[in-house]
């Protein structure tokens, strides 16, 4: 019913599709996997309406269309699911829900307000999501906060005639195991009114709820294969042009920790509304991961440790010393590196160039009485862009310019070339390609070797298992249980949802 | 959330509670402040700087900035002069039509604002700033600097006409106010705006027409700041290229102290209300209690700062520019 | 070349193109000593300019740059007497001091920049006007000769404002683009939380941003003050919002982090350039305002570069 | 309606001036031609003409204009052959645009300005006379700054001695109430010269008048929105206690008339100063019990007729007596008695002036 026939799209300097053929039938759900810059968004943005094919044709029923904006597409039923924080905080769910559809409300100028909760609820209801519609978004959970986008993409149902076309952006992304299995008996249920174009990074789901999986590489769509014969390794060969080696996370690489070296120790540190009595003990050469659903504390913990946070009660030891003074500074002085999820935003600073970024934590190594010495400057990152493989023209590449991997990647630089031996890793591997994952799996255990100590939320349990030395389950704000696992002993997926959920 | 008054609740009715405390000092220096007749007086040179507010209130909602309602109320102010008298000078007569006709210019004037600033891709300080200047330079053209005086005694009741001690101006501004309100919790435009300045390009991709509703957002505040100059010219008789000077750093000023923040999404018409209120305040209150007159700009900034500080949500904020 | 590579040198495009516009109908107008004296007569303004640079920079504003200023026409001139060249010093510390508060109150009491300033300008006119006592006042000839006759006397057809001038863009420059503090600026004006999580003091750096602002403030209205020779509560009025235009038009947007203090300098003199213009092209005194308003409006819109603006808000 | 009256009564006599002057204008050119070629050279031929002002919106500024378009008008030129220079209240752009004027003109320039700021004039006066053009200067200057240290190019300066009149008008405020009660002033820009003369006017007046109180002085900025603002806020403060006010200017007694009107109160007596159209009129109406009239139209036809007629060599500055260089302008006091009178004379059509006149109505030498 929904397709693209020969379509392109061209930027300055880069070929972003080339002759993608994509279509949808009626009730299918369709998964659209590939590397970062394989050109999943920019196919996600031609077909919502945000960009226009430079060439070829957009047809819904075998009637070609063209889409100018987003709400043009949306009047022929197709809609997006963003990935995260697409909802605007300071409204309320039921505005939300029908931003800028507000109109069927409105009577002699004026919204009313009953009406459009009673609407509201009744999208509440397709996803099962049992909130008062005028509760201010910012209140709820990131899980409640995906079902509403899904309610809001639902109301084309009563908006549009015929089907709709829904595209989920890493829908899971920030969803806990059993939040995604609720999500997808959704979606399956859904498939009546709507069909549904699912793209992620975790290829397993993507197995799991697709019919049919297209993989893309390079701007082409490289294949696409029925569920029944859809294998993991086999798509993922498509999308990197090689095999994936078995040994994902490095695991052969792992060297037992030191554990005469702490370089980190929490004793019975609190902070009320994000977590409670946290004690755990971070060694030189460890990877301690920490493990549970969204909002359980672990983030807190992580900025707790590199002084954005304040706790109230405990004691936070670094190296021996105990911390009175909390502010980032201090912690960078003391060694420790932050490796933040929100890297586009914490990690890099865009509109700078990447030995500046590199060099940010550490300016006073690069300068004599507060001038800096540009020529060490670009040296070190010159050395550095060789030694992680950077992908950049040159050192005075906009760092906002850079793909993901790369941008993760100068930001470990950073810490890593100021001798940073406690890193702390906040979903690093969050949006990365499988190439860019491996590379960045690779840099851990360098570090570990190293003697660096490395406390690690990571993006999916397999990848937490996969690296880490040392598991603490939280469940909310709370230890819930200690795993240590050398390879070959090391805890299951299921020990680790039994503690967290 | 422990004990009543709870934080939340605290924070909502902050600068009200500074309004208030404020007034019990100026009281407690000089009893006379605490009058009705005071009231009025505050509440007459408070009018037409909350009406501008008001406006720009809609403007910051979206998190964009108007420095331009100086020239627009001096070209909104002249025009109703020339306007109204050209039609004969009377609200009796065919005068009455000036008024509308001005909340017309007013919105044109918004409309070029928001045409510059969202269709030449150019920040609205800067697109603002710049137009400030051209709406001067156009009162000025018009009137080629002269003063021009309305004295029907028809309009110029809006301030010599009093009910219940209030002039009636004070009447037409609260209906301006509930007018302002009304648009913002009840219309779909009133709601865009917060959905602009909670997310812009989220609101985009919810298939928000955001330029439009940013124009409009202008077309809106340019009205408001047409009704600001006809208050300033009932209040003073006078409408000239000056009838604007002064109310930008008031306005804005105003809007701040009375929580709505800067960076859009926040705050709305009532919070302009009380800011108002607060500046206006100050104002007469240093008068009344005699402070001399050099000190008086360095006093009103203590206590601004003073007051922005008591009514922000200090936990909510992480970057202030 | 293309379009986008061509970008960033707007501003200068746009004032060689000013220049010749008036330059080819009033070939008068390119005579050395008369560009040169126009440079001269707009460097207080540009001090003042380099200073809300980087208040801009930052992503913040400084609306007390012209009380401040304003502040230190009648500090230099009353401390001239006593002092003499100590009152340079004076006056800046004094500007140093304000744009310090200021800083102060944004970080640590988060008021907005635009409310802050504002609020601190208040304080620095209340201190003219106490430390005048309302009234002008002018500086002895002689001992302003002695003391502050370097800044405004002329060596080999140069006048020495337009030497102050370059040194402070000199300095600004070596500030901005080779200093620990200059590369912190840059952070915080374009990723402040990326700054925060590499361990930069943001606030400490900020404020330090609004004292320079201060200073250089201050300086403009030293120099104006000696120019002048005198001081008065006013004096430095009608500064302030030809600063802002000068940071603006040259290429450094509110939203921090991109421009700079030469971008400052071709803004200055793409200022100086329309307001002489006025005067060339003899537009009718009633239409100035008017139309430096839209001329302004085509500068922006022809100078800045919307490349790195994701939002235009 | 006054206005459009006020306006077509000017544009008749610039109509009237225009034939005058013509004839005025070749008397002229043929007695520049008597001087012998060494004279010559110091002046200058059809220089271009200025005036220099802080802006369009106060009516003071306008009248000022119009006196000197009147002046220009009497050489046989049109209106618009002056060229205006408005700073807008900024010292920095008043002297930014006079040379930029300088470099244009190459000096040919006969200017008239204020200032602005007092210390604003030395460097104005420098440029000027270092570029070769004349310059005659009203109101700001500081004292230490003479036209006599300048030789020709510093023409003269004039400028306004407001206490005795200020004075004046007070003595008819404080009669007005009695001798007794309590009066407020409100006052211009704290730091400009006429403020703080105007305000002394006042208190030189109550040292005989021992039982009236002056219950508060306040800045309004020349402005009638702020000038409204404060006497709202002493009506608080003081109430029934003021029984009389005295106003620096007449835009501020515009504000507070408004402001006593808002209140009922219709019988306040006020005193103001300048003399605007409007002012006249009010007083005419026994609004305001005086005002004084400073004649900025002749004022401003004058300096721009001082700076010409030195540029061109018609009089030579530096051979006339100091009282020729530094004088107060006229000042008249106008009262209800001889308002309607007074605005014949002056307003409703402005005097024929003899530009080559040029210290006829003046008011003697400045004292310091």
């Amino acid at each position: 019913m929904y397709e693209l026939t020969k379509v392109d799209k061209v930027f300055p300097g880069v070929h972003a599709l080339k002759a993608v053929d994509f279509r949808i039938e009626r009730g299918e759900i369709v998964g659209l996997v590939g590397e970062n810059g394989a050109g999943k968004s920019t196919l996600m943005k031609v077909i919502y309406g945000a960009y226009q094919a430079d060439g070829g044709t957009v047809a819904i029923d075998g009637k070609p269309v063209r889409f100018q904006s987003p709400r043009q597409a949306m009047d022929h039923g197709i809609g997006m699911v963003f990935q995260e924080q697409s909802l605007i905080t300071n409204l309320t769910v039921m505005e939300n829900i029908f931003l800028g559809y507000e109109r069927q409300f409105v009577r002699f100028g004026v919204i009313d307000w009953t009406a459009m909760a009673r609407a509201a609820r009744q999208q509440l209801a397709k996803v099962k999501l049992d909130i008062d519609p005028a509760t201010v978004t910012a209140k709820l959970s990131f899980a409640q906060r995906q079902l509403v986008e899904l309610a809001k993409v639902l109301t084309l149902e009563e908006r549009v005639e015929g089907d709709l076309v829904i595209l989920l952006d890493e829908p899971t992304s920030v969803l806990s195991r059993t939040e995604v299995e609720l999500l997808f008996s959704l979606v399956r249920e859904l498939t009546s009114r709507a069909s549904f174009i699912f793209v992620s990074h975790r290829m397993d789901e993507v197995l799991e709820l697709s019919d049919r999986v297209y993989v893309m590489k390079d701007g082409e769509v490289v294949d696409m294969v029925p569920r029944a014969e859809a294998r993991v390794d086999a798509i993922q060969r498509k999308m990197v042009g090689r095999d994936i080696d078995k040994q994902y996370y490095r695991e052969q690489k792992q060297q037992p920790y030191d554990p005469d070296r702490v370089l980190v120790s929490l004793d019975r540190v609190s902070l009320p509304g994000r977590y409670s009595d946290i004690s755990l003990d971070l060694h030189a050469g460890e990877v301690l991961c920490l493990v549970g659903t969204e909002g359980a504390g672990r983030e807190a913990i992580l900025r707790t440790v590199f002084g954005l946070e304040k706790p109230d009660s405990g004691t936070v030891r670094i190296k021996g010393q105990a911390r009175r003074d909390f502010g980032a500074r201090a912690a960078v002085e003391a060694g420790v590196g932050y490796v933040p999820r929100e890297r586009k935003i914490e990690g890099i600073v865009g509109g700078m160039n990447v030995y500046e970024n590199m060099t940010l934590s550490q300016m006073g190594r690069y300068s004599t009485a507060g001038i800096l010495h540009l020529g060490k400057e670009r040296a070190l990152a010159r050395d550095w862009i060789r030694r992680l493989g950077i992908k950049t023209p040159d050192v005075f590449k906009d760092c906002g310019g850079l793909s993901g991997g790369n941008q993760q990647k100068v930001v470990l630089a950073k810490w890593r070339s100021g001798g940073s031996d406690i890193i702390l890793l906040d979903h690093p591997t969050r949006g990365l390609d499988i190439g860019a994952k491996e590379d960045v799996y690779d840099m851990v255990r360098e570090m570990c070797a190293d003697g660096a100590g490395i406390l690690l939320v990571a993006d999916t349990l397999e990848e937490a298992i996969g690296l880490s030395h040392t598991i603490l389950v939280l469940k909310d704000g709370e230890a819930r249980h200690l795993f240590r696992g050398a390879p070959g002993s090391k805890p299951s997926l299921f020990d680790l949802v039994h503690h967290m959920t | 959330m422990t004990g009543f008054p709870n934080r939340e609740v605290l924070l909502r009715w902050a600068p009200l509670i500074v309004l208030l405390i404020l007034m019990l000092f100026f009281t407690a220096l000089e009893p006379r402040f605490f009058s009705v007749r005071n009231f009025a007086r505050i509440a007459i040179s408070a009018a037409p700087a909350l009406m501008v507010a008001v406006g720009v209130t809609f403007i910051i909602l979206m998190g964009s900035i108007d420095l331009s309602m100086e020239g627009a109320v001096s070209v909104c102010a002249v025009s109703f002069a020339f306007v109204f008298l050209w039609l004969g000078g009377s609200l009796g007569g065919w005068g009455w039509l000036a008024l509308p006709l001005t909340l017309v210019a007013g919105a044109v004037l918004g409309l070029v604002n928001g045409l510059v600033h969202v269709r030449l891709r150019i920040p609205s300080f800067m697109a603002s700033l710049a137009l400030g200047f051209v709406g001067t330079g156009l009162a000025m053209l018009m009137t080629g600097g002269d003063r021009i005086r309305i004295e029907d005694p028809a309009f110029r009741a809006l301030l010599t006409t009093r009910w219940l001690d209030f002039p009636v101006m004070i009447y037409v501004a609260g209906l301006f106010l509930l007018l302002g309100w009304f648009i913002q919790s009840r219309t779909t435009l009133g709601r865009n705006l917060y959905a602009v300045g909670g997310g812009e390009d989220l609101a985009h991709g919810s298939g928000l027409n955001v330029a439009r509703v940013r124009i409009m957002g202008f077309m809106l505040a340019g009205v408001f700041y047409a009704v600001g100059a006809l208050m300033a010219v009932a209040r003073i008789g006078i409408a000239e290229t000056a009838t604007g000077n002064g109310f930008m750093f008031t306005s804005i000023t105003a809007v701040v102290v009375g929580g709505t923040a800067l960076w859009g999404g926040t705050g709305g018409v009532w919070n302009t209300l009380v800011g108002v209120l607060i500046v206006s305040v100050i104002g007469n209150g240093m008068v009344v209690i005699g402070l001399p007159g050099y000190l008086q700009d360095g006093i009103l900034g203590l206590l601004v700062i003073i007051a922005v500080v008591l009514s922000t949500d200090r936990r909510s904020v992480s970057i202030v520019k | 070349m293309t379009l986008h590579q061509l970008k960033p040198h707007f501003p200068w495009i746009t004032l060689l193109a000013l220049v010749a516009v008036v330059g080819v109908a009033h070939p008068n107008f390119l005579l050395p000593a008369n560009l040169i004296s126009m440079v001269a007569d707009i460097m207080p303004l540009f001090i003042m300019a380099l200073g809300m640079t980087f208040a801009i920079y930052i992503g913040g504003i400084d609306l007390s740059s012209q009380s401040v200023a304003n502040m230190t026409t009648v500090l230099a001139t009353i401390a001239l007497p006593g002092l003499g060249l100590g009152a340079a010093l004076v006056c800046i510390l004094a500007g140093l001091t304000m744009g310090a508060v200021s800083g102060f109150v944004t970080t640590r009491l988060l008021v907005p920049s635009f409310v802050s300033t504002l609020a601190v300008g208040g304080i620095a006119y209340s201190v003219a006007q106490y430390l005048s006592g309302q009234r002008a006042l002018y500086m002895d000839v002689t001992l302003r000769d002695a003391s502050f006759g370097w800044m405004i006397g002329s060596s080999f057809g140069i006048p020495h404002e337009i030497v102050v001038g370059a040194a402070l863009l000199a300095l600004t420059w070596f500030l901005q683009s080779r200093t620990v503090f200059g590369r912190a600026l840059k952070a915080v004006g374009a990723g402040e939380p990326a700054a925060a999580a590499s361990g930069l003091p943001v606030r400490r750096i900020k404020v330090l941003a609004f004292a320079l602002s201060g200073m250089l403030a201050a300086i403009a209205g030293l120099l104006f003050s000696a120019k002048l020779s005198g001081g008065s509560p006013t004096l430095a009025n009608g500064f302030l919002l030809p600063a802002i235009v000068a940071v603006l038009v040259g290429g450094t947007p509110l939203t921090g982090g991109v421009g700079g203090v030469i971008n400052t300098l071709i803004g200055t003199l793409i200022v100086a350039v329309i307001r002489s213009s006025m005067l060339y092209f003899e537009v009718d005194a009633t239409m100035q305002q008017m139309v430096f308003g839209i001329i302004l409006i085509v500068a922006i819109a022809a100078t800045i570069d919307r490349s790195k603006m994701r939002i235009v808000k | 309606m006054s206005f459009i009256k006020d306006y077509i009564a000017r544009e008749t006599l610039n109509r009237r001036n225009f034939l005058f002057a013509s004839a005025a204008g070749l008397g002229g050119v043929a007695a520049g031609g008597l001087f012998g070629p060494g004279m010559a050279r110091a002046a200058l031929t059809d220089p271009t003409i200025a005036w220099g002002y802080r802006n369009r919106t106060n009516p003071y500024w306008n009248e000022i204009v119009s006196g000197g378009e009147s002046f220009v008008q009497s050489l046989g030129l049109p209106r618009d052959a002056l060229t205006h220079l408005i700073n807008e209240g900024s010292s920095e752009k008043s002297l930014s645009d006079v040379k930029a004027l300088l470099a244009k003109t190459g000096g040919n320039l006969a200017l008239a300005i204020d200032a602005n700021d007092a210390p604003n004039c030395r460097p104005v006066v420098e440029a000027v006379a270092e570029a070769g053009a004349y310059v005659a200067t009203i109101w700001n200057k500081t004292d230490d700054l003479h036209p006599w240290d300048f030789g020709d190019n510093y023409v003269s300066h004039m400028s306004w001695s407001d206490v005795k009149p200020a004075e004046d008008t007070a003595r008819i405020l404080l009669d007005a109430m009695g001798g007794k009660g309590g009066v407020v002033h409100l006052g211009g820009i704290a730091s400009n010269s006429p403020a703080i003369q105007r305000r002394q006017g006042l208190e030189n007046a109550l040292k005989d008048y021992p039982d009236v109180e002056l219950l508060a002085a306040e800045p309004a900025d020349w402005d009638t929105q702020k000038a409204n603002q404060v006497m709202s806020a002493f009506l608080t403060r003081f109430g029934d206690e003021i029984t009389g006010v005295h106003c620096a200017n007449d835009t501020i007694a515009y504000g507070v008339l408004e402001a006593l009107r808002a209140e009922g109160i219709e019988d306040m007596p006020i005193v103001s100063y300048d003399g605007n159209p409007q002012a006249v009129q009010l007083v005419a109406e026994k609004k305001i019990l005086a005002t004084v009239f400073t004649n900025p139209y002749w004022g401003g036809g004058i300096s721009a007729a001082l700076a010409y007629y030195a540029a061109t060599g018609a009089f030579k500055p530096s051979e006339e007596p100091n009282e020729h260089r530094e004088f107060y302008g006229p000042t008249i006091l106008v009262t209800p008695e001889d308002a309607l009178e007074f605005k014949a004379t002056y307003l409703d059509s402005a005097p024929d002036y003899d530009w080559t006149d040029y210290w006829g109505p003046s008011n003697g030498p400045i004292r310091y």
